[in-house]
């Protein structure tokens, strides 16, 4: 089985100011099976778009062969893929990548879900499977601003919600970290994907009191690690590389240099 | 239709190879195909000491292309000694071994030793590269330099030893001919043409290394043009590559006088281009009119003109 | 808004310059729009004889760009003083008059003519024409003869020479000191690198002249690479091409050290692209917080890395 | 008002092997007044396709504001154009050049017009208009086979019209020019556009006999004279050329080397 198919497109829709869902139907779905995965999409034959772009699963539904995909409008191609129908097919290649291990936490403990921005896409699908599991969840979405807000809602199914805006103009004024020791939220896990300063906030704050993982990015070629294009250091090894898009792109806390 | 190739050192049973530095040894392509379909592989590129590379970004979208400034980033030549060759060698694939450095010393060292590995048919000098500040591209802009290296190499491999050139020259066919005279048993050509992009939001150069190379569709058309050049001139074979995306491309390379190709940034854009080329090549060279992929070689050189 | 530019001998409304070639003498493009909007126009590559260019066909498409080959046919200077320059007088529009030769006695002669002609405020010397057999490129790949030739134009010039740099060469920057030096009030770059194409269906190049020119977006990584290295070296003012598409790419080269730019390929593709460059311009530079294009020009060099 | 606009498709289809015929619509029908003019098409906005296509105007509907088109699947940009659906915009630049001089024929004088393959095209607004003046209109269509063969019947509206196959499949067996002699039709004025070959037999053939009218064809960048990439040779002039985009497409019989 190719690991690349054209997907179908089901529906594709503006969830938030330049924050859109898509979601996507295939054969493939199948082998999607971890949350924080992600895929690697060629957007148009354009050749002015040659490269593939990668974006996080949002969502897996294994009984509707669906995924769900969030992204923000960035560049051209997120452009492009705003303008999708519903019907037309684009080719994905995935899924890639370590996910959040789910079986990371233990039963009875609890799992914080810190996601900033665009980066709140990829916990969804842990939250939903750490919560099928009866494990306590908290979520902590942080975003610029009110009209940037999404998936409030849809993570409160699974348990506590608490909203950050950086201008304070939706709930919480603060950034996420600001938001957690404000509340003082408990927790045993931190799972968290979003900038890079928030990472590297949460690995400096937590990386010897916690236990947890965090999604990263770089610019990618290939999204498989051949290429070399997105390594990052491992923690205290200035001569070792991870590849972000392979041996990631969760690691856990302290594991690489942010 | 015959599509084997025989080139010094190396009895391809096709001619589509992976180029160097876009298939890592391997390994994330086995995972997907069967890589032993493959013509050859050229692997990364190998220096004396691991290499930890360029900071990043290192990879940038350009009109009909692509940059990367990866800095041949190599765990060096020991390690790929005792790890990546033995796994390569469970597959019925020669290989060719890119070969890097930034002394002459460094060069023959990693040369020599690889050269000795049952699976490296054949070295690949890499005097093209642009994305290290020393060594690299410097050995692949003079002649003298070329050939010196290039002879320093030849005396100490025990298999052929093809250079890869770069394009960023004023006269690609001087530097061909000087490294012919050096000994060279054949050419891959091109390396990527140095190239920049600037964010407009920030100002800053996208790579953090500043410049990279470029590679894909948009510098087709020059590698042809090199190519075709040099193969008026020097008697090595030659192995092709820049901007191939489909079976078609392959066909144009062939008709400058490639013997083989490399496909290198089309790997990205489709993991599976490669065995998809080699199940398309017979058909196409069919359509074309061909009974033996060797008719193809060289056919623009050929073909009367009205 | 300010988007003037006063660069030698040419007090320019705005930077947006129609490149060589491509815009003939502007009778074309007078009939689409006002074309006194423009900053400049770089007319039509002249020589001393007319010059009836190279065999059909002369245009090939290539990923992201094209080829060319006109081969530099043009009515001769007699003409060109008599006729063209005297209908353009009619605009308001410094003029940059594109001079080729085969000889530096050619060049000389040339250039010597059209500066004295009233609206020919600069001499753009082109050693960087790839289509023709004798001349143009090889003025171009050279230090020294670039820069005896660049000397010798000087010496007869009655307005400022820029010299044209061709991206054929291994180290733009060593010729553009070297025409520096020799005297070269300003640089142009890049020309087109060489490149050829074949036709799949009957082997033959697509070209009648088989190489020919890229250019277009395909090669803009290229031009503001060297755009970059050469503004980091030298002190007089270049203007910036290769590629440009739309007023976003004009930002890049500004950043990159162009102080005004030339639109060839572009205006193919839409014959209305130097007047909509032209009204956008001022909108993106305050988008991107500039109060005047001076603060955009050469803005990669001075921007922080963090 | 700009030569270049989005214009509308209303119909694209296929009537022969290959061939297709597209409706647009636009205001800037209305600039287009004379047959064997053409237009410029930005076919995409894929960059692997940056040059315009150059394709004849095959009639001209001022009441209805359409314009029709006829075009044959050559490459990559003609395989996009047949795949557009009505309702699409595409950039359409023109009318360009220099189209077949209608009062080149004088109301009682009888007109052949002479179109192989795709070059039927832009015979037909001419026939068309011919023919309103009641001047005689007759029309030799050639093909390489009968799958080729398009528009005997539309071409009938205004006169006789004879079909040649080189492969002899439907109707007369031979080309063009054969069949003008073998049927020995009679005529004043000729009009032909077509295959470079079959160009240069009717200008060698009817150069000192008759008055009449080719359009040429070459590769184009720009469309408009400025970029010398169409040129040809005037006849018994080597210095001189014309431009085809510019000075053409349609040229004087004897007035350039072919
Ligand atoms: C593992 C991973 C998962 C991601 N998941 C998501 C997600 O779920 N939702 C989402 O909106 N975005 C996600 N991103 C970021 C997303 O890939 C970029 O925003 C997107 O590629 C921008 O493409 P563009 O053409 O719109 O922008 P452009 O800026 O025009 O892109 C130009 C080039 O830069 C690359 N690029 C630009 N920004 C980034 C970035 N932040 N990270 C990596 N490459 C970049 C593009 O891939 C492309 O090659 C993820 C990135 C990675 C590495
Ligand atoms: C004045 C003029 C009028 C024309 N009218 C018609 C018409 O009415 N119907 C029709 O089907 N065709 C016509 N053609 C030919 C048509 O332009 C080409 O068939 C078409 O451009 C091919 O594009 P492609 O992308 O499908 O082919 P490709 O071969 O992929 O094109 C590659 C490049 O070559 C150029 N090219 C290829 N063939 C020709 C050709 N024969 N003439 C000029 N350029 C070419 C293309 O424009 C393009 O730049 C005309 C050409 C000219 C010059
Ligand atoms: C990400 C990347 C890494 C590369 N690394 C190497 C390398 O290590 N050694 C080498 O000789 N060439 C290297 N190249 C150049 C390619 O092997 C090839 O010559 C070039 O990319 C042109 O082919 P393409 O257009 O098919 O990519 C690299 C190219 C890319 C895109
Ligand atoms: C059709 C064509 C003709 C050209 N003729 C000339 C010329 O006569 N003199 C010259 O200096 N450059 C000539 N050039 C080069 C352009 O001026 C310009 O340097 C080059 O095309 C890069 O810019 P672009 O990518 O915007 O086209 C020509 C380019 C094209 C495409
Ligand atoms: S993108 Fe190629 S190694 Fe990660
Ligand atoms: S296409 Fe440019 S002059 Fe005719």
């Amino acid at each position: 089985m190719k690991l690349i198919e054209d997907m179908k497109i089901v529906k594709n829709c503006e969830i938030a100011k330049n924050i859109y869902e898509m979601t996507l139907t295939g054969d493939n779905v199948k082998l999607m099976n971890q949350p924080g995965q992600f895929v690697n999409i060629k957007i148009t034959e354009m050749s002015q778009l040659i490269l593939r772009r990668p974006i996080s699963i949002c969502e897996i539904d294994q009984e509707k062969k669906q995924i769900k995909l969030i992204y923000r409008i960035k560049g051209q191609g997120t452009e492009i893929l705003a303008k999708k129908l519903p019907g037309e097919v684009i080719n994905i290649f995935g899924p890639l990548g370590n996910g959040y291990p789910e079986y990371s936490i233990k039963n009875h403990e609890t799992a914080l879900l810190v996601g900033g921005g665009i980066g709140v896409a990829p916990l969804y699908e842990l939250a939903k499977r750490l919560s099928r599991r009866k494990i306590k969840v908290k979520s902590v979405l942080g975003f610029a601003t009110m009209t940037d807000v999404f998936y409030e809602k849809e993570f409160s199914f699974y348990g506590e919600v608490h909203v950050a805006t950086i201008d304070g103009s939706y709930n919480f004024n603060g950034n996420v970290l600001d938001l957690i020791k404000s509340k003082n939220l408990q927790f045993d896990v931190i799972y968290g994907c979003g900038p890079q300063a928030m990472l590297k906030a949460i690995n400096d704050e937590y990386i010897n009191l916690k236990k947890g993982y965090l999604s990263l990015e770089e610019r990618m070629a290939c999204g498989i690690g051949a290429c070399y294009a997105c390594v990052c250091d491992k923690a205290n090894k200035s001569t070792e590389t991870v590849r972000i898009c392979k041996e990631g792109p969760v690691f856990k806390l302290g594991e690489v240099e942010i | 239709m015959n599509i084997k190739v025989e080139l010094p050192g190396l009895s391809l049973k096709n001619p589509i190879i992976p180029a160097s530095g876009c298939f890592g040894f391997g390994r994330e392509f086995a995972e997907l195909f069967d890589i032993e379909k493959l013509g050859s592989i050229m692997i990364k590129a190998t220096t004396l000491n691991s290499r930890k590379g360029n900071p990043t970004p290192r990879v940038a979208e350009t009109n009909g292309g692509m940059l990367n400034a990866i800095g041949l980033q190599n765990p060096g030549v020991d390690y790929i000694i005792s790890t990546e060759l033995p796994w390569l060698s469970q597959f019925n694939l020669p290989i060719i071994a890119n070969v890097a450095g930034s002394s002459v010393e460094e060069y023959v060292e990693v040369a020599k030793h690889l050269s000795t590995v049952d699976n490296v048919k054949a070295i690949e000098l890499n005097i093209s590269c642009p994305n290290v500040k020393e060594g690299g591209i410097a050995f692949g802009t003079d002649c003298k330099v070329a050939a010196h290296l290039t002879e320093a190499v030849k005396r100490v491999s025990c298999v052929p030893v093809y250079v890869k050139l770069s394009p960023n020259v004023t006269d690609i066919v001087q530097i061909a001919k000087a490294v012919e005279e050096a000994g060279a048993d054949g050419l891959t050509m091109i390396n990527t043409l140095i190239g920049m992009k600037i964010d407009l939001a920030t100002g800053k150069k996208v790579l953090a290394n500043g410049t990279g190379g470029l590679s894909g569709p948009a510098i087709k058309p020059i590698s042809i043009r090199m190519i075709h050049d040099v193969y008026k001139q020097v008697s090595i074979p030659i192995i092709g590559m820049g901007g191939i995306q489909n079976t078609n491309d392959v066909l144009e390379y062939l008709y400058a006088g490639a013997q083989a190709v490399g496909i290198g940034t089309a790997n990205f854009v489709d993991p599976y281009i490669c065995p998809n080329i080699i199940e398309e090549l017979p058909y196409v060279l069919e359509q074309h009119g061909f009974k033996d992929i060797k008719d193809a070689i060289g056919y623009t050189h050929r073909v009367k003109l009205d």
